[in-house]
């Protein structure tokens, strides 16, 4: 056991991993000798080198391209993208390349790689360094989506992140970065596709993801001084999905709530609202609702940013509107 | 600035002011530029007004983008400012479109393209020259070449010394010039300005120039040589220009003295301005997304 | 009133407008002497020549990038996108420069600019020229997002979509190319955010896009043989989206299934099924269903092609299901 | 072909045939290659086994990529194929990351990129040409020039006359062959493929050639002039070849007239096995998407 921050325990998951298998690199802007836009690389270069740790020109396509070649030929790479938002520049090689590879050559090849992605807002960063994107990635076949919401499962998940053989999505908060946490060095892997319930409570569940699952508990025991219990699952994988967790809670508090940073309109969570709508019509006293962020990009001025992003107040008052 | 008024990241353009004066002295109003995550420069010297962009870095309901853009989206059309932009690479098609507007409206427009040695790695810089030089037209690539991009030295990113080289992939004329050196990116500038009204197409100018500060504040720049760094500062163009006009008894040292106390007045003017201003009414945040649709607001 | 295939519409539309308006001009690969590679654009360029209908390097992100600069600077060019799967390649300028430019600058600068986009299955084009990606663009605010399904909605939205002063995202079924019906060419704008009732029915609600559509109305036709009087509505533009006609048919028939070629996992039908489970919540006799195609990329061979995307008995199997 | 028995488009690489067979002959069967749209003749040429081919083409379960990926993914890792692609340019990055690979690993295997004219004015090609070339990849980068990017003529496309001379813009050398001429092509990739093994960094190679054929089956072509059609026809590399081989006796008519038998017979065997072939199972369309996760399939 041992104290670290989200950030370390990033770093740290690749760095056991790293010291294990040879094959695994890293690629991406300033991730060595700088030690990454947000320091989570830090130290690494120096543990592995510069060969292992390899800092890239200014060509997202390029670097997720590359890290398709080489997992296609026996190297597991983890590609750092600086922010999630510039995944549009490398789209094609993560959706039409990495995505679909291993189906359009019949299961023949496999593409063990990780892209980690610093999301979110909370910065000041504005709109093209603030997005959530995960449900564009979540609606790629061929890709599975990782997002930690604590140092602990940003740790394990990136065991497994690294073990998996298939294309992982690594989404990363960057507000989390400094958030610390115990965290045990010689955990097993967290498996990808079981969520986590992060509060028990009987009369709503509330499924977060990301910095949102702060939110949610901060609310969530707010409310519990009103004596309202409210569960927080946090999936912690996008893709798999657990479901059985989901159904679970909602056939014991009839109620659900999903919050996400993502603009509304065309959301994961709408995704998930679509599938527990389906799955557990009978056992829902009320509609399923979404917290998310407003359909505006992410504004630039504190005052406006607070605002378009949900916070634990949102929450308190999504939850006492369906109660 | 480092006062922590302003949120967010900035990235000074101090050591590089050269290019940006020394380039668009040679524009007239409705001519375009496109820039980077470093605009304030060449913001400025399209002519933007200080107050309302000291005022946007503050995120003030004055600012040029009503507290929306920030630091790295500041535009002011009406001058022309096609924006900063965050996206590194992505100012390169949009210069290369405002170039084939003015070329197909036949208005004698022009539109530079400002931009920086590291992004002359990505796939948008290859694909705009060779769009705008098979169409003949009137952008003028402006390459910043402060040597790196964040930590990566120029040696480490392209296995070339001068930019300028990549114009032969377009055939395209490639110049190289001292950045620092404000009348020589103005002579440059001028005769690729002067091809592209003639509609002999583009050109792509290399100013070999270097930033005095981190890439973001905050930065601690460690990966730079504090040998380099002095000599550097030592070629500040700013001071290499008030010695010249010194020398060749331009303006006197009293003049400069009141130039330098009138812009940093300017600039006391602007802060006051950006300070005294007030921020975005929070039901903005759902306007200005579309021209004819406003958003639901959440209230809270 | 006059017979034209879908394609013809959607190139009469732009003829129409161009004829208005000098200040509209083509971009695309191919699209000049060529006339596109599906022979939408056709003899554009005999009537207006190949400065205004321009043929482009193989350069998607500089096609739309060039298209940003030139809607900042008082033309309002049409972008081709071959296949709506290259848009992964010009993903940045469409997302973090059209779509939020005009927001970013405080609402300072209009884009006028339409992006057309082949999509869809059915050509046996495998993984990479299949998709429908449309789930994408409804997630970003600052994009209208437009589909039609028939060549007189073809035509109308077109004239509509140029029309527009924000960016549109005009999607294209290639395999409605072909089919024909009539079009009054002097016919008014379709309004965008307006949907069509194409049957009218009491038993159950479909929602339908793109060649969807004509699947839900062929389904629809055999049910009736068997009593069963199916609803059939056509979005025509998923964003701005409609919610009003789909409320009030949901709130006549009280069940509901959302039809579309996406991958059902993370699709904008997933979104519309959100939406209705919040909005429509006590007006709903049964689950709201969703036929998508499968969460596969799209096969190669003709006969798993056809398996992976829904087609009319999928929708009647659904339909029985339900009731 | 044109018998209606392979469904979707093909593009035929028919007339650039000595570009594939003179590069792939320095090739051992570990080295790697990537491909495009127009693959079939790369994939025989690396010793791809034309009845999985076949059977691909017509979508059965028997074919490289059980009928999921068709001509435009045809893919054999066991034979260092890495696939022909549909988008064009997306092979550029990942010849590079197979590049990094074999440098990394150390094994001495090179990447052969396979690329055309028209794919040199996407992104990625310079940002691939770029990392290649910082990084000293073994990567060969091979432009099959053949004037047209569908109907775009070279010259309309881009300002330069030869793609070779983009190599400027890397540091790294570019060569221009003969792409008709079997040894021509054979001599420069060897060259090359020697400098990669030898950690000397990549090479582009451009190999002037020509598609006999339309872009794809039913292509009319009526952007190209007759006249030039005719001509290049008379240049075809498997005549020339075997011209080259009878006068200077390497071998007589009947030999080739024998190999030609041969390969028809192989063809024939090829369009009889893919013909034989059952179609895939439905379920297996939802398989081969991850390693460890089957989708829901649906009941018809
Ligand atoms: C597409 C994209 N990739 C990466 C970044 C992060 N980033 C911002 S500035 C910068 C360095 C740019 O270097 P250069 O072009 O030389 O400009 P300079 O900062 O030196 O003026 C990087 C990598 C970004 N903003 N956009
Ligand atoms: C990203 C992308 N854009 C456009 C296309 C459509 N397309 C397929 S082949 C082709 C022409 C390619 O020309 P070139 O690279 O010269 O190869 P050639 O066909 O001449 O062998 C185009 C535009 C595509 N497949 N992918
Ligand atoms: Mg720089
Ligand atoms: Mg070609």
């Amino acid at each position: 056991m041992r104290k670290m921050t989200y950030s370390e325990a990033i770093r740290e998951g690749m760095r056991r991993r790293m010291k294990e298998d040879p094959n695994i690199i890293i690629l991406g802007e300033d991730v060595g000798e700088f030690g990454g836009c947000f320091g989570v690389t830090g130290d690494l270069i120096k543990t592995f080198g510069p060969e292992r740790v390899r800092d890239t020109p200014i060509s997202e396509g390029a670097i997720v391209g590359c890290a398709v070649g080489a997992a296609a030929t026996g190297l597991r790479p983890i590609a750092e993208l600086m922010f999630n938002d510039f995944m549009t520049v490398g789209m094609d090689q993560l959706v039409n390349q990495a995505a679909k590879m291993r189906y359009m050559f019949g299961g023949k090849i496999t593409l063990p790689m990780v892209v980690r992605m610093p999301t979110g807002a909370g910065t000041r960063a504005a709109a093209q360094h603030s997005q959530s994107l995960e449900a564009w990635l979540t609606h790629v076949p061929g890709l599975k989506v990782v997002y930690p919401s604590t140092p602990k499962d940003a740790y394990g998940l990136m065991l497994s992140s690294i073990d998996d053989d298939n294309p992982v999505m690594y989404m990363e908060h960057k507000v989390l970065y400094a958030m610390s946490g115990e965290v045990d060095e010689n955990m097993e892997p967290i498996p990808l596709g079981v969520a986590d319930v992060k509060r028990e409570g009987e009369d709503l569940t509330i499924i977060a993801t990301g910095r949102m699952v702060h939110e949610a508990l901060n609310a969530a025991s707010k409310l519990s001084q009103d004596g309202i219990e409210v569960e927080v699952i946090d999936p912690r994988t996008l893709y798999p999905l657990d479901n059985k967790t989901i159904f679970n809670s909602i056939e014991k508090t009839n109620k659900v709530i999903i919050v996400t940073e993502e603009t509304k309109r065309g959301s994961y969570a709408g995704e998930i609202a679509a599938i527990i709508a389906e799955e557990c019509f009978d056992n829902l006293d009320a509609p399923v609702a979404r917290v998310c962020s407003l359909d505006s990009p992410i504004p630039f001025s504190p005052v406006l940013e607070d605002y378009v992003v949900p916070n634990f107040q949102d929450i308190i008052n999504a939850v006492k509107k369906m109660l | 600035f480092g006062e922590g008024h302003i949120p967010g990241f900035v990235h000074l353009y101090m050591g590089e002011e050269a290019v940006a004066t020394g380039v668009c002295s040679n524009l007239n109003e409705d001519d375009y530029i496109t820039s980077t995550h470093r605009g304030h420069g060449h913001i400025v010297a399209k002519g933007g007004d200080l107050k309302y962009m000291m005022a946007e870095l503050f995120g003030k309901a004055t600012g040029y983008c009503k507290g929306k853009g920030g630091s790295m989206h500041i535009a002011d059309a009406t001058k022309g400012i096609l924006g900063a932009n965050g996206i590194v690479g992505a100012g390169h098609n949009i210069a290369v479109g405002a170039g084939l507007s003015a070329k197909y409206r036949g208005t004698g427009q022009v539109c530079v393209c400002f931009f920086g040695d590291g992004s002359t790695n990505q796939g948008t810089f290859h694909e705009s020259l060779n769009m705008a030089s098979i169409w003949k037209l009137p952008v003028i690539f402006v390459c910043e070449n402060n040597l790196y991009g964040i930590s990566m030295h120029q040696s480490r990113h392209q296995a070339i010394q001068d930019v300028a080289d990549r114009a032969v992939a377009y055939n395209m004329p490639g110049v190289v010039v001292d950045g620092n050196d404000i009348f020589a990116v103005y002579e440059a500038a001028n005769e690729a300005i002067n091809r592209a009204r003639n509609g002999q197409g583009p050109t792509l100018i290399e100013c070999k120039t270097y930033r005095h500060r981190g890439h973001f504040e905050g930065d601690p720049t460690t990966y730079r040589d504090p040998e380099e760094v002095r000599e550097w500062l030592n070629k500040d163009p700013i001071h290499r220009l008030f010695e010249y006009m010194i020398e060749n008894n331009i303006s006197t040292e009293e003049e400069i003295q009141r130039i330098n106390e009138e812009v940093n007045k300017e600039i006391d003017e602007a802060v006051r301005f950006a300070e005294e201003s007030p921020y975005p009414p929070l039901e903005s945040a759902v306007e200005d997304i579309y021209t004819d649709i406003v958003e639901e607001v959440r209230v809270r």
